[in-house]
């Protein structure tokens, strides 16, 4: 097995936070590249309880929100997780 | 300062002296206060707000630059609390100054609206209270700065109840 | 309380804390300023506000009564200064406090509209300053109470300008 | 010429008062009666300043709003003549 190039951080707030138990993941991306699409779907593997969460939330890297999943993150990159905003 | 995102208690007559101005005749404030539902764990006895910033504040001056624009005022506030709050405490309060009521309350309305779907800060329901923080010694350690506001999301808070 | 026809100052935190209520997560509070405009004998710099008491006590209660059934709260403001207040100053406050935030907008709206065409409540512009009262001896001479409120309309004041 | 049979006290509040430059006035009740019309028509007469506002202004007897101005007023009385009211 190759060695992963790099991570990206993960931010879960919320919900998602409280379903995998910690706000922050270091999340390695492996030779082949990370798209956004394939992160979400890892950690929804990963992380079962969280996999409904998911399905509601906005995704955000490097504090842009991200339309397309396409997007290949790189090494150092911030990726969000947001639930549904609560504020108020 | 017309955009705020504090762990410190909002006052409302501090946002009326944010919409001081010339010809302002009208203020609308609305305050959130937290209130005791019944939520899956328990009866709420406080909430957690926390936002990710700093996309949170520029969230927060987008809906403020719309308002001006808007409803043709430049007195606005848009104050959000975040961190542990108890029931009863106020978490939000939106208000804004014109030279007629009927601005006023229609500006103010926008900015709820606004608040609550584009700005990414969230609630937690705390249905009992979490265990305190070991009291710190010396007489500055009462507030405990930038809870709930951290970049990185608090980590390892377990949900009561 | 409540309904309030007063020469005090009025304060918004005043009105939040008796906005307080269990399970009243809203509340919006209107409040009307004296605003600097350009009348007819020059620029405003205090209006003369005066009610016909107790009629007017009795209007500001059937206000209340009836957006306690409308909106359902039991938490409601209405209050009014009278007297001779100089621009800038809080002439009303009105608000109320609801479970949710539409409701409590429609209340505050519906009271400052009514408040406006059902409440023998007058302003009367004042360009120039009118001459002070002669200071009284002793502390407790500073507030004169009920100017403005007098069940007799104050006789004799010129308008200046 | 006949003695009046008592007085009613009119109010005049904001622009009715300043029109007139007194807040009150005793009216002397003629010996045939005043009705609430004739008191308006009365008073219009002698403060002719008076008369544009009394147009647009609501009487009110003893603390009730008065909808018949035939009503026939008495000694006592009080009349209070309310411009359009200007809260807020």
């Amino acid at each position: 097995m190759n060695r992963p190039t790099g991570s990206v951080t993960v931010l879960l707030f919320a919900s998602a936070r409280e379903a995998v138990g910690r706000g922050e993941l270091a999340w390695p991306i492996p030779p082949g590249g990370l798209t956004a699409a394939a992160l979400v779907a890892a950690i929804g593997a990963k992380f079962p309880r969280l996999r409904p969460t998911l399905a509601t939330c906005r995704f955000v890297r490097n504090g842009g929100y991200l339309d397309d999943l396409e997007t290949r993150l790189r090494p150092g990159d911030e990726f969000a997780v947001h639930p549904p905003y609560g504020g108020g | 300062m017309s955009v705020r995102l504090t762990d410190e208690p909002l006052r409302v007559d501090a946002a009326m002296r944010e919409l001081e101005g010339p010809g302002l005749g009208g203020v609308t404030l609305f305050a959130g206060r937290v209130r005791p539902d019944r939520g899956p764990g328990g009866r709420v006895v406080a909430l957690l707000y926390e936002a990710h910033e700093p996309l949170a504040t520029r969230a927060l001056r987008a809906i403020e630059t719309e308002a001006r624009r808007r409803f043709r005022t430049d007195r606005v506030v848009l104050w959000h609390r975040v961190g542990r709050l108890r029931v009863g405490e106020v978490a939000v309060i939106v208000g804004a100054a014109c030279s007629h009521r009927a601005a006023a309350f229609d500006a103010a309305r926008f900015l709820i609206e606004r608040l609550k779907v584009a700005v990414p800060i969230w609630k937690t329901e705390r249905a009992r209270p979490v265990r305190r923080p070991r009291p710190r010694p010396g007489p500055s350690a009462g507030r405990s700065r930038g809870s709930g506001r951290a970049r990185r999301p608090a980590a390892g808070r377990s949900r009561a109840g």
